[in-house]
């Protein structure tokens, strides 16, 4: 079990080594994370195996142990996450070619930290690899770019206060329940809950914040924008597609279980006060994320909200407490993961190949990126969650679970989400790649082979999972078993809804999607020949467009694309002002750090001696 | 409204590629005739406007130094197809003033019903297309239908259905045909039923209500100062119609009821059309009353060889659209030395494009076009 | 075109842009600005097309003969499958024109868009010489003091 | 292969009762409009005519855009029963019905966008945002007839209409079968909702740029989308059909209701459109669905 | 308020126009260039507030084009035709856009069509033809039938030339 961790701890000393040797280090990454795939596909099922490394302090009275241990969900996320930050890592090693700086050494880092986190058997081995990412993101964002600092110091920020946060909840929770590991102490927790109520919930909603934070659900859906305008694109590509499940994870094993069996005042038949906590988090989420992603004219900030929005998604499954629900959370999960992976590599190659992220100034690339379009089409489709790709049978699950809970607010939230994915999709499909082509862009190639490659299996796994889930389904039912809930092993294409009758066949569904498409391919082939004719040729109402200084970029709606919509909500989104509430505190705590930091004159530094002080005051104040 | 278009147009100042142009016309459905904006936008929303003009000219001044007196009527009323009688009356009418005669009194009430019922025409046109530029296209349809009976009667009485060449210097053609009245009578009355269908479909929509409230505001002195004139004029509150402050034809001998409306805005056009629509059927039953018997035209001898006496007049008629007029110089020959027209749409066509269309949608430009009730040959000439 | 007329009983209908349309209707005089546009319009259109030119205008510039700004002839500018003479022409004559339009074109005798494609150069010949001329047509040169109005000739 | 057969004939059968909805809806305006109006079968005509036809492309996206847009509704066809009929044995689940259509949508809006003509896109987005319009309201009465039911299965809903008029839907929750009719209309794309159409704004939007076959696959996506919303309608409201003539005709009476709207109301502003959806049809329908929760 | 026509006049001549009464409603009035936005200014404050529109007349035979100003007052119901002479090789006009806005299509026209620089005005482009080289058609020395007969090779019978 330990070395899952060690081989990419030693794997990054030695990179960091060879830095000099781009090629030594890349190789050396490959192999390992070879290693690391081969190893989990083998301890699949082996869930008894744990490590424990036994210091033998106590703090505030509970055994201070650190250890991992091969917990089946932790399983289940640790897996996709290795084989997606592996795509991932792939196709940065294409994108960083012309770059200085050697990014394999992070990216090894991030992966130990991704196992060490999903694989931790107490809160201290989790909090310090929670950090252990936490820093190295912020590395990882600064990476090269002075302009990504701010949205890096805001992120730094945040999860420093998460961080503080989850810290005091840890040294309550041990305090009172006597032990540091998680699974138990979830028990504990119940426990406190029902007997002392508010001292419970508080600690639950300590630890619920800490989570909310890294996942980016509201009222903490500032920072994925703020970071990934600016951040290095492959960086962010794992950023969207894995590190904002992190807080997932958590809730996955350690609030729903509590969320779910707590006895607590029940609202309308159906659930209890935190279950609707947790569900209003969600549908705000999903809401707030849809219409914010709909107004954005930045493509990584709109599918930054579009996160969000999706993060509220797989929260709203967790407020169902149904077992189906649960599991199309979990199953969103890797589902987001994976378009998400693939969106933001084709957003990376198109930022590669242009420089250019708004999206009103790009358009028309399918002329010049075929494969890249291919990709995200497919991505938006899964997003959009439109069957026969994957992304609908998560969605459809969490509907049902829903419904059959008669959720009716949060199904409808979901569905007022669900179908405004369609409009910032659209937009961003429609901005980037279709439209005129200007003629800046004229000479613009695809994508080199090694971001090429890793775009395409993103492809060939969407359309694999989305007309086969059992792939992610039967690992998932078997990971959920194994921590004792009730659930038959899914079938390979087959999804079980909650309500009567509501079983779904994908393989079906994608057999008529095809015979659809034969049909209408039959009509198409039946019809005359077409005849392909330049961009310019274009309906303008008999005008010349040239006579009147009109080219390609003047003759492109992209920009305000949902303007009339947007109007709607102006007065609403204004009276929202969560965000300036949040620059206001971010400017006051970036306006005391640099104050600090005149004191140390030692650049960045400060802020990290700063913040660890925060830490220990907090942390002496709590023990006192 | 004000404030997303000032922040517009910072952007447009600060991000150029943030514009892009939108070709409204000439040939887009709906551009009534062939006329052009071209439209800078953002968003939705336009910033700047070029007003595309003259596919529609065919040089009318020029055309008509070469023509005898005579001809040119023929030509004038092709100046305005939906509307073409005010162009006969007007031209007409300078030649009056020029040579100084007076026509008899039964060919000024012929003339007063041509110019009425190429006015209910003219009206009935602009109510179907402000429909039809909102998606309405049923009481277009109806309308057209009320319309062609009007026609019926008109090629009953001048044997053409659109262009009449009906006016002569010195009265009209010829007399109306046994049966005529009586025939306009019972349209008269068709029409006037058809009024309640129209409301229902048209006026009292609340979704036209909704979408032309406010819309292309014109304020009474504003409407005063850029030569604003007609229904659009009397529908910002400015009492003035041609019929009665400078009477042509027999509006000296009727009872004009002039309807102003306080509003200015694109609904209150709608309805001042309607308003006048009904007046108009009361005025041609008016005028048939009071009809008196006589001869329709003077004997002016060879109208071919007619020669106006050196001079010169300037004529406006009250059309549907406003005040038409026709400035006419003679030097004493065969032909006129010059004739200037004073088309109505010109202010509404193409000043008000660049004072309305920034600010507005590209939802309501061609609703804005119908409710000014803008005819761009008349601009083009 | 009226609902007395109506078009759509032979399943005729506008169409709001060139590339869904059959039939180019050219309503009345056409001057050298428009026929700059129907040039664009007729070119955008798919593949059998057809012109049905629309008024004495078109067959010799009727009334408006001896314009300056109206051309003469619209078949040389661009191929007219079928005339209907008249200013305006009655509806009837526009019916019947659209009916005999069908039956040619049922029996293969409408084709005046092969002839397009056929005699490309000697349509844009005339299309140019109306569109781009450069030298003034009746021999005087502008005068001195109407510099800046012919910046598209100078270029 | 029998499969094959049937999912072949169902396709058939959509296309054609579209098609035919179509043409008798344009007579029918005609006749309101005081005109003769085409034949009945003028559709079909106009659809071979314009598969006869040399047609222009941008490029591969809009091959693709259009084939894509009637497979995804041609797919959705086959997933709702038809008389009890369902072409491929599958459950009839009414959020894959409705996720399904989505792909039709989807691959239109991509073929037109690809044409770079900003015309065309206007109308997209204003199409998108209908969309979310309409969807909400009409998602709302779904998930009244839903818990009512226990089963998002559009079978299950339609059979438990069974037997008497007076167990429809329709006649049972008539609050909830007004607002579907609204979210109807606007899912047609019909007045006063066919903001995205708009030819007297945008030139005819998404269509701008379609010619020949590439418009009458759009033509066959309109026939096919008309037959899975009245067939839907029919199945949630009117308890279906035993056999296909009955089913057909209920289809053809919904069909009628929007063409008689469709005929006296001029068109919303897009906004103006989501607001009236988000209040009017919206609130009867949570009116309704408050209704069965208290039950 | 309303004055009758033969106030207006009285006015007038004391101020040292040339006047001529045309006809029961209407009044001409010759002014000079130099003098022409004073006296318009002038005529709007006694209530001649709607510029029908502008237009000229070129009088080939005395080298003069005259820019006529139609100007009509709701008040009075008067309507002024204020004419001004400019010579026809240097004709300048000062521009009236500052008094009416729509003036501004009007001299473009007049621009367009006889070749008369309005002064002040800076968009005096083309507003209806396009690519024009020949000398502006309203002009009496422009002959239209030579033009389209050469150009379009418009058909002549009956001997009309």
């Amino acid at each position: 079990m330990i070395e899952l961790l060690l081989v990419p701890l030693i794997t990054t000393l030695s990179i960091a080594f060879f830095i000099k040797y781009k090629r030594v280090t890349w190789t050396l990454f490959l192999a390992s994370n070879g290693f690391i795939l081969y190893k989990l596909y083998s301890i699949y099922g082996m869930w008894s195996l744990s490590y424990s490394f036994n210091t033998g302090y106590e703090i505030l009275g509970a055994k201070f142990n650190l250890g991992v241990s091969n917990n089946p969900i932790g399983w289940y996320f640790a897996f996709f996450s290795a084989l997606i930050t592996l795509i991932i890592s792939i196709f940065s090693i294409g994108f960083n070619k012309n770059s200085k700086s050697n990014v394999s050494v992070i990216w090894m880092l991030i992966i130990f930290s991704n196992l060490g986190i999903f694989f931790a058997k107490d809160w201290v081995t989790f909090f310090m690899m929670w950090e252990l990412m936490g820093w190295t993101s912020f590395f990882a964002i600064t990476n090269g770019k002075d302009k990504a600092l701010d949205g890096a110091k805001y992120y730094l920020s945040l999860s420093l206060f998460g961080a503080a946060l989850l810290l005091i909840a840890i040294s309550l929770l041990g305090a009172y329940t006597g032990t540091f590991e998680i699974l138990p102490s979830a028990f504990g927790l119940l426990q406190i809950i029902n007997s002392s109520t508010k001292l419970g919930i508080v600690i639950l909603l300590l630890f619920l914040t800490t989570f909310i934070i890294k996942s980016a659900i509201f009222p903490f859906y500032m920072w994925p924008q703020k970071v990934y305008a600016e951040g290095p694109e492959d960086y962010i590509t794992f950023m969207s597609s894995v590190m904002i499940k992190y807080g997932i994870y958590p809730m996955a094993i350690f609030i729903v279980p509590v969320v779910g069996s707590v006895n607590l005042p029940r609202i309308l038949n159906t659930g209890n006060v935190l279950q609707y906590v947790i569900g209003y988090l969600g549908a705000i989420s999903a809401v707030l994320g849809t219409l914010l992603a709909i107004f954005q004219t930045d493509m990584k900030k709109l599918f930054a909200y579009s996160s969000v929005s999706n993060m509220g998604y797989i929260l709203l499954g967790f407020s169902s407490m149904t077992i189906v629900g649960f599991e199309g959370s979990l199953f969103h999960v890797v589902n987001h993961m994976i378009l998400k992976a693939a969106i933001f590599l084709t957003l990376a190659a198109v930022v590669f190949r242009t420089g250019e992220s708004e999206m009103h100034k790009l358009g028309g690339l399918v002329y010049r990126m075929p494969l890249t379009f291919m990709t995200f089409l497919l991505g938006i489709i899964a997003a959009a969650g439109i069957p026969p790709l994957n992304g609908f049978g998560s969605k459809w699950m969490i509907i049902q679970a829903l419904m059959s809970k008669k959720m009716v607010v949060f199904a409808i939230a979901m569905i007022f989400a669900s179908t405004g994915a369609f409009m910032y999709l659209f937009r961003a499909l429609a901005s980037i790649f279709l439209g005129q082509l200007p003629d800046r862009y004229k000479e613009v190639k695809e994508v080199p082979l090694t971001m090429a490659v890793p775009m395409f299996i993103m492809m060939v796994i969407m359309l694999l999972v989305g007309v086969v889930p059992g792939v992610v389904m039967k690992p998932l039912t078997t990971a959920l078993k194994a921590v004792g809930y009730n659930v038959d092993i899914a079938s390979w294409t087959v999804l079980e809804g909650s309500l009567k009758n509501a079983t779904i066949d994908l393989k079906i569904v994608f057999y008529m999607f095809v015979a659809g498409v034969i049909i209408s391919g039959l009509m198409y082939f039946f019809g005359n020949k077409s005849e392909t004719v330049p961009q310019e040729d274009n309906y303008t109402a008999g005008e010349y467009p040239e006579e009147w200084g009109v080219d390609a970029d003047r003759f492109n709606y992209s920009y305000s694309f949902y303007q009339p919509f947007k109007e709607m909500f102006d007065p609403l989104l204004e009276s929202i002002s969560i965000d300036d509430l949040f620059a206001s505190v971010g400017r006051n705590f970036e306006y005391l750090s640099t104050t600090i930091q005149g004191l140390f004159k030692r650049g960045e530094g400060a802020v990290l001696l700063f913040s660890i002080g925060v830490l220990l005051l907090i942390l002496g104040g709590l023990i006192i | 409204m004000d404030a997303p278009s000032y922040t517009l147009s910072k952007i447009a100042e600060k991000d150029n590629l943030a514009v892009y142009d939108l070709f409204f016309g000439p040939n887009h459905p709906g551009m009534h005739g062939n006329f052009g904006y071209v439209l800078e936008m953002i968003g939705t929303e336009i910033v700047k406007v070029r007003p595309n003009a003259g596919h529609l000219h065919r040089g009318f001044e020029k055309l008509m130094e070469q023509k005898l007196w005579v001809q040119n009527i023929a030509l004038v009323p092709r100046i305005c197809v939906v509307d073409p009688d005010p162009n006969e009356v007007a031209y007409c009418t300078a030649i009056e003033k020029i040579m100084g005669v007076e026509i008899p009194d039964r060919a000024k009430f012929i003339r007063t019903i041509t110019l009425e019922m190429s006015r209910l025409t003219s009206f009935l046109m602009g109510m179907g297309a402000l429909g039809a530029a909102l998606g309405l296209y049923t009481p277009m349809y109806i309308m057209m239908a009320d319309r062609d009976l009007v026609l019926d009667l008109f090629e009953w009485l001048t044997g053409a259905r659109i262009y009449h060449i009906f006016n002569i210097p010195g009265g009209v053609r010829n007399d109306l045909p046994d049966g005529w009245v009586e025939r306009l009578n019972e349209v008269l009355d068709h029409l006037e039923r058809r009024l309640i269908e129209y409301d229902k479909l048209v006026f009292e929509n609340p979704i036209i209500h909704k979408r032309l409230k406010g819309l292309g505001y014109i304020s009474k002195d504003e409407a005063i100062k850029t030569g604003i004139t007609g229904p659009n004029l009397r529908a910002s509150g400015a009492a003035y119609d041609v019929r009665v402050d400078d009477p042509y034809a027999a509006y000296p001998y009727l009872d004009v009821k002039v309807i102003t409306q306080e509003g200015g805005d694109a609904l209150t056009r709608a309805v001042q059309v309607r308003l006048e629509f009904e007046e108009t059927i009361k005025l041609i039953r008016q005028a048939l009353k009071q009809m008196p018997e006589g001869d329709v035209r003077l004997n002016l001898g060879n109208l071919s060889m007619l020669k106006v006496p050196k001079g010169e007049a300037y004529a406006k008629v009250e059309s549907s659209k406003g005040e038409f007029g026709y400035y006419v110089v003679s030097d004493g020959g065969l032909k006129p030395y010059r004739v200037g027209v004073r088309g109505p749409s010109l202010p509404a066509g193409l000043l008000y494009a660049q004072k309305h269309l920034p600010k507005m949608k590209i939802d309501d430009v061609a609703a804005w076009m119908a409710s000014l009730a803008i005819c761009p040959p008349d601009i083009d000439k | 075109m009226t609902s007395r007329w109506d078009v759509e009983r032979f399943g005729i209908g506008p169409m709001a842009t060139p590339r869904q349309a059959d039939v180019l209707l050219v309503t009345g005089y056409v001057s050298l600005k428009t026929l700059k546009r129907i040039i664009r319009t007729y070119e955008q259109m798919p593949e059998p097309k057809w012109v049905l030119a629309f008024g004495s205008c078109t067959v010799n510039g009727g009334i408006y003969w001896d314009s300056y700004n109206t051309i003469t002839n619209l078949a040389e500018y661009i191929p007219v499958d079928i005339t209907v003479s008249g200013c305006m022409p009655r509806p009837e004559a526009v019916m019947d024109a659209l009916q005999t339009l069908m039956k040619m074109i049922q029996s293969g005798e409408a084709g005046a868009y092969k002839k397009y494609k056929e005699n490309y150069e000697y349509y844009k010949a005339n299309q140019d010489r109306v569109l781009k001329k450069t030298v003034p047509i009746l021999g005087q040169t502008p005068k001195n003091d109407l510099e800046g109005k012919n910046e598209d000739a100078k270029e | 292969m029998m499969a094959v057969l049937r999912v072949f004939l169902f396709s058939l059968f959509a296309i054609f009762i579209g098609l035919l909805f179509m043409g008798i809806g344009r007579k029918v305006i005609a006749r309101i409009q005081l005109r003769y109006g085409p034949p009945f079968y003028q559709a079909f005509l106009d659809v071979g005519k314009l598969f006869s036809r040399k047609s222009i492309t941008h490029n591969f996206v809009m091959d693709l855009g259009m084939v894509m847009s009637l497979g995804g509704l041609l797919a959705t066809m086959l997933f709702v029963p038809i008389a009890g009929h369902v072409a491929v044995k599958t459950s009839t689940n009414l959020i894959v019905i409705m996720y399904l259509m989505a792909i039709g949508y989807l691959g239109m809006a991509m073929a037109v966008a690809a044409s770079g003509n900003p015309n065309a896109t206007i109308g997209v987005s204003r199409a998108l945002t209908m969309m979310l319009g309409y969807e909400v309201p009409f998602f709302t009465v779904m998930l009244g007839l839903i818990i009512v039911n226990g089963t998002s299965s559009l079978e299950l809903i339609s059979q438990s209409q069974a037997g008497s008029i007076l167990n429809w839907n329709m006649i049972r929750f008539p609050l909830s079968f007004i607002a579907a009719e609204i979210a109807l209309q606007a899912m047609m794309g019909e007045k006063p909702f066919d903001a995205m159409i708009a030819p007297a704004e945008i030139a005819s939007g998404p269509m701008v740029e379609l010619s020949g076959k590439y418009l009458g696959l759009a033509f066959l996506t309109h026939a096919v989308s008309i037959f899975v919303e009245t067939a839907i309608i029919v199945n949630l409201f009117m308890g279906g059909a035993s056999n296909i003539f009955t089913f057909v005709l209920k289809q053809f009476e919904i069909y009628l209701i929007t063409v008689f709207i469709e005929a006296v109301f001029p068109r919303f502003k897009i906004e103006q459109a989501v607001k009236f959806l988000w209040t009017v049809p919206m609130g009867i329908a949570v009116l309704q669905l408050i209704l069965i929760l208290l039950k | 308020m309303k004055m009758q026509k033969s106030d207006i006049i009285n006015i007038l001549v004391d101020r040292g126009y040339s006047v001529f009464d045309l006809y029961h409603n209407q009044i001409a009035l010759a002014v000079k260039k130099e003098n022409l936005l004073n006296d318009l200014i002038f005529l709007r404050s006694i209530g001649f507030e709607h510029l029908s529109f502008i237009t000229a007349v070129d009088f080939i035979d005395e080298g003069e084009f005259e820019v006529v100003y139609h100007i009509w007052s709701y008040t009075h119901k008067i309507h002024i035709l204020v004419k001004v002479r400019v010579d026809r090789n240097n004709p300048v006009v000062p521009t009236v856009i500052d008094l009416w806005e729509q003036s501004q299509f009007y001299e473009q026209e007049v621009h367009e069509f006889f070749g008369i620089k309005f002064e002040g005005n800076n968009d005096l482009s083309p507003l209806f033809l396009e690519n024009w080289v020949d000398i502006p058609p309203l002009r009496k020395d422009f002959d239209t039938r030579e033009f389209s007969i050469r150009l379009y090779d418009a058909e002549v019978d009956g001997g009309d030339r």
